[in-house]
């Protein structure tokens, strides 16, 4: 099993969360993030003095998946959360060794 | 709910001809004494009207976010169900003139006096009949406000507004005319010049009655042990005692009924100096006992004091105030703590604040001031006695009736998920949520 | 934004001339009757001025925190500009004196009645010179103000502040010329007490169009379906009500333009009756409606009550008081859910609540109360016909320009992003992101 | 602690005898002009007072969540130690009838003057002693509150408070009494109407010396550079600067000291044009400067509009309170910076809008309006000299004091942590951290 | 050494924590997210229009440990954390190559 | 590639951001998380009954790196982030299987 974790801009969620309802995840994580990357910052001022704040927001959507279904799942993200412009974002792929649903306590594919 | 929206508005449209009307109000040269003394009481009441809002902000930063929206939405119908059954019953029900001194009805609506078809300015010689009413029904409203921060964050939303109506339409007025109405306690000689009993005490023994029938919020009480539950924004909190206290020029200073200088002066000099002492006494009782100064705790301790010296306000000088709010300022440090250890869940202090400090204000009139002496202390502690008991009582039944018929609390997974989503579907903070949108977030 | 500096700080230097100067304003005596309403137009002023505040909480509050700086913003800019335009052309323009009734100037600059170098008392019985600016400034500032909520979250700032400048300095006052400058439609028996339409439809015609010009936000309507966008502070929202239904005291109280006892606290009862009525129509609305009390709505619904009753608040008794209220605080929730059917996007509901109810509340005129009467109803609908198109008209025209000029609406870039980092670079809550020192964070 | 509160308990026992009871206060037909300006001054007690909850909202707005609870505690104390302080002798020493014209005690407590038993009515026209110690001892809270700001986020709360008590029980009353109390500088003609230098000079000196005793917090000055620290929340300070707006009606309009139509509502008009006009010149300066519109000096701008005219009110006429405002915006944005490069540490901008612009405010007597002039330029100059080098003096002396007693600042790792925990042990926001049963959390 | 990282709802972190305390573990991370999964979000109404809100609120808790403690800590957080309801959420272990303990400069196991 | 996720003090962020900048890294994802671990928390009192907050505010640093670079950044961070003092932090090495950089699509070390 893979976890995917994608930083992509905020107003991406809805379309890449229905992305992947799309092609049968059900599950997934969210997580607000700040970024720091190619994208710079933007400029604030406060009392006549301008500083960047570095560090933009994003979100993390964190997805765990089967091995088979890996390509589908980044290029279905991929797909949805392009804009094609800088700060787009990133995707992570992290094996997974075990999964468990604590309601059932299943283990590994059963528990996805 | 459709059910509900049918009968109240028959109810309404059978009341409308004793609401009479105010077509020709034009009035005829109005003395120069009213008129002055009508813009004070008008003043006053815009600040008793304050404190609504002065309670809305304290209570919602005294609990957790997930019950603002409720807290909210509760504190805006008080006013509005205070000003109406008032208007509709409450006010004759108060003031219903000469009566046997327990229980008197000048009939439903205001119908106000006239002389030659406009408004009868000899009414009062400090205000007008409007703003007789209008004043008295702002007050009425606080009541019941004082018993909404001691159920928060459990009661359902339309059991609480059932008993707010019966309690500040019925129970409110009906006590208080047994002395602001002249009835029997006021024969006797009882004392309480801005309400320390009649407002405060009878909404915190609502309050205290209401927060025992209830229980405890859950994760209150964990395996004995107390288990703090913070309120979500101090900064509100700190706001809303801010606007009560400026709520409270209008309290004390508008008891006086007109704008008598020396007398509404004094009342204001006394209400500041207890309200500061009470700021005092609760800081260095809660440095005290806890080593860390408790913000929470300083801002019970200035209502305390507020609530303290308004038995007496017009009958204190500077040092009684100050010792009154001192004293008042301690007490609810202390009694917090106790009424914690005793396992009854209040999230704001209402009991502390209102029904502590409501009976030590109304006792502390024999103790301090003009009228003090043994027999009006007697006197004092019979008033206490006896709208304790009865508004407990008056309570306990609505309550009672309300949790037979409707039910009182909310379910445990309710209560868990909040009331804001659970009675309201709606989020005091939603960009706190992750929306998209809602964010401020670069391209 | 230089060049702008200087034309102005130009423009301000050319018209000192006119502002005469009030050196030797030693009074001689006033009269206790003038010196008494006096006292009480000075507190319905600062009630009014109060209201401000209460706008900028109440959009701030329902709408999301990355544009709360700019709301607030404008809100701040909005009595400023109000009053500094009022203070050269805007008061003189509304009140020109005698005037063929359509259009009157009485000059730049506010050029104070004196007698013996001193202040002339004589002016009004109710009020000075002074009061009577101020007062009718504040006013004035309020009828941008309702517009700023619906264009919220998307219009360019400066584009705003001009619209806002001309609305409030050339609009408003030749409108309000018309009827309370004494012009034709005051002598065709229109009538209008506080401005149910003179401030509110006016505020709320405005609104409407620039909604409809500037489009929805990004992300309101989506495939033909609404998705809400809830405001970030259900407290924020709340005080902000409060603190207007506490304006409207001043608001309407003051404007029977003196102390008179009866007709004030007559006029004070019958728009808290009406608050309340709003507040318990909306929620009996939305909770018919919706199946959970929506607290938004009921904010509305208390306004829409106030505005409701605005027109003739002393005129009605206090059953069509009641009523009154009722039906606006149904109509407020019914027709924003309207508006939105019709993809006009206003986040506040500024237009429900000030054009739909401000319509009502003046038709009502005709319908409850004193006036009551079919005469008087096609007078008041011809008022608010007039008033409709001119406006209309007027804000159509202001926001084409400024359009073709300057723009109107930020880039889709900037309202994603936020205005508050476009328009200001600040954000409203810098701690919640992420800052080294910022957090309270344990070593 | 414990010591403490028997030492305090003790001053005030003794001091008892010195508060005169007002056992018999009823008064015996006061006269209707006394009546209504004392209605009036206690409406502006009223505003003066809220302006506390005005600073305490700023000041929270314009600094770190994490120091939050630290400022609300220390807003909420220094009207009570203001109050009681002022009470106990603030007032009789700021007041000492026919003195030398440098230092004068009536005595301790407020023995009120009384005839035939109860209070002498003929105290003054314009209120009685109750309103007139009120409204007075409201303004010397005021003095201190300056100074909060200005050492906010790193000062040892203890610290702070013995300093307060200090600054506002002696240092205010006493520097006070050389132009209000009738003293020397009274005598050689130095006006200062409502206290530009009186309350907002002084208070603005002692946050200089404060601020810079203290040194800037923790990261504010890096490497030589400067690195802003916004505040957390732009709503909370505008909400604060909308309520100071509100009671500058009171400071400047009560400052009359009587209802004098004609001059109360003259000032109240050069008020809001100051502030208005404060308003637009900040507008316009930071704009310029930092091609975008900062909120937070905006605000700055209309309390500089307002702390310029105060000293002035009653003297100018429109078109002079405009470019006093005007300026003294522009002038708050330019010390803003200028401050912050002399690596001065002022979080909110206390010392910029007070005591930059109070001087300015005192100055402009001599510049502008009915007393212009080089002469009375020169006593005003002389003025501030005075009171500027007495005021630094006496609170480099008590902050010296206290800082070799019981030391300034906070340890660095309390400052990185935050004063809320440190000091209070208690959070401002507590459902932002993450405890369970706060957060609305679906089961 | 593995990377345990649990998904849980609000109210049980308490009880996980302790759980986890008894049986040795001492540190571990806890971190707001928002979950989206078999468990409906909520319906909330703003001005007249429903609308569910899909992602609930819940917490991430990460601990790490050595292997031969896996399992056991497996099962105290699916315990501890178990309701039986939908929603209870789900347990995701990791491998974990490296652990640096910043104060010291200790590596691998010695860092946990 | 390993993707490198370090518990570290609010106050230091500035200062590891700006020591990985100098060796090279570009991006990196910021989190607030809370801590639990060796270091205790702090207590509180609210109307007179006190209490412990356990959780302690810290923030997460995480940063994909390849892995000839990953002994350069752990000294990075770990001397950057470090005060001596309990508390300092943990930082915890995964491997990473895969980086997808959305606005292009491009895979693996080009991602990063
Ligand atoms: N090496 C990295 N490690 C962790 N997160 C990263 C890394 N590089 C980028 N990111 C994350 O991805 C986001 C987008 O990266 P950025 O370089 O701005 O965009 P792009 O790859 O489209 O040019 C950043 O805001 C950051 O959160
Ligand atoms: N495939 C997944 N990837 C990442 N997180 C998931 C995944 N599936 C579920 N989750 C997380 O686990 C939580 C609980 O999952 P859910 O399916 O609702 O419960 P259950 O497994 O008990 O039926 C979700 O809210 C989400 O945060
Ligand atoms: N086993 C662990 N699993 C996950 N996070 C941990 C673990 N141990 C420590 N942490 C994180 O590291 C932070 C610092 O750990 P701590 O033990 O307090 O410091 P130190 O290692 O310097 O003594 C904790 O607050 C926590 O967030």
């Amino acid at each position: 099993m893979k976890m995917v974790s994608a930083i992509i801009k905020h107003f991406k969620l809805d379309e890449v969360r229905d992305a992947l309802n799309k092609i049968g995840v059900q599950g997934m994580t969210a997580i607000d993030v700040k970024g720091f990357g190619r994208q710079k910052g933007h400029m604030e001022v406060y009392r006549g003095v301008e500083y960047e704040v570095k560090f933009l927001p994003k979100v993390k959507v964190e997805v765990a998946v089967s091995d088979y279904k890996l390509d589908e799942v980044l290029s279905s993200i991929q797909s949805s959360a392009k804009t094609g412009e800088i700060g787009d974002g990133k995707i992570f792929v992290y094996g997974l060794e075990d999964v468990v649903r604590i309601r059932t306590g299943e283990h590994g594919e059963d528990a996805l | 709910m459709i059910r509900f929206t049918a009968i109240l508005t028959l109810i309404f449209t059978l009341s409308v001809p004793f609401m009479v009307f105010a077509e020709e109000a034009a009035p005829a040269g109005p003395s120069l004494g009213l008129t002055i003394s009508n813009v004070w009481m008008m003043v006053a009441t815009f600040l008793v009207f304050i404190m609504h809002l002065g309670f809305a902000s304290l209570e919602a930063g005294l609990t957790r976010s997930k019950n603002t929206v409720n807290i909210l939405f509760k504190n805006t119908l008080i006013p509005a169900i205070g000003l109406l059954t008032y208007a509709w019953f409450g006010f004759n029900l108060m003031y219903p003139g000469t009566f046997n001194g327990i229980l008197g009805f000048a009939g439903f609506g205001l119908p106000f006096p006239t002389v030659g078809g406009a408004l009868d300015l000899s009414y009062n010689e400090g205000y007008t009949y409007w703003t007789d009413f209008l004043f008295q029904g702002m007050f009425a409203a606080t009541a019941a406000t004082i018993v909404s921060g001691a159920v928060a964050e459990r009661i359902k939303l339309n059991s609480f507004l059932v008993f707010s109506a019966v309690f500040v339409g019925l129970v409110y007025p009906i006590l208080g005319s047994w002395k602001w109405g002249g009835g029997w306690l006021d024969s006797m000689g009882f004392y309480d010049f801005a309400g320390s009993t009649l407002v405060h005490s009878v909404g915190g023994w609502g309050a205290l009655i209401g927060a025992i029938m209830l229980g405890a919020r859950k994760g209150k009480y964990v395996d004995g042990k107390i288990k703090p539950i913070p309120g979500h924004s101090m900064p509100l909190a700190t706001i809303g005692v801010f606007l009560l206290w400026l709520g409270w020029f209008g309290f004390n200073g508008g008891s006086v009924l007109s704008a008598d200088p020396a007398l509404v002066s004094l009342t204001l000099v006394t209400t500041c100096i207890a309200a500061a002492a009470g700021i005092i006494g609760a800081m260095l009782t809660t440095w005290t006992i806890s080593k860390k100064p408790d913000l929470s705790m300083v801002l019970n301790g200035c209502l305390a004091g507020l609530v303290g010296i308004t038995a007496g306000a017009d009958q204190m000088g500077l040092g009684s105030s100050f010792w009154i709010g001192l004293i008042a300022g301690g007490l609810v440090v202390v009694s917090v703590m106790m009424i914690d250890k005793m396992k009854v869940d209040d999230p704001v202090g209402a009991v502390p604040v209102h029904l502590v400090c409501g009976i030590w204000g109304t006792l502390a009139v024999g103790i301090f001031g003009a009228m003090a002496g043994m027999k009006q202390f007697g006197i004092q502690l019979l008033g206490v006695g006896v709208y304790g008991i009865t508004t407990a009582l008056a309570t306990l039944i609505i309550f009672s009736m309300v949790k037979a018929t409707m039910g009182l609390r909310v379910s445990e997974e309710e209560e868990v998920e909040g009331l804001d989503l659970g009675e309201h579907g709606l989020e005091a903070y939603p960009d706190l949520a992750l929306q998209p949108g809602a964010k401020s977030s670069a391209l």
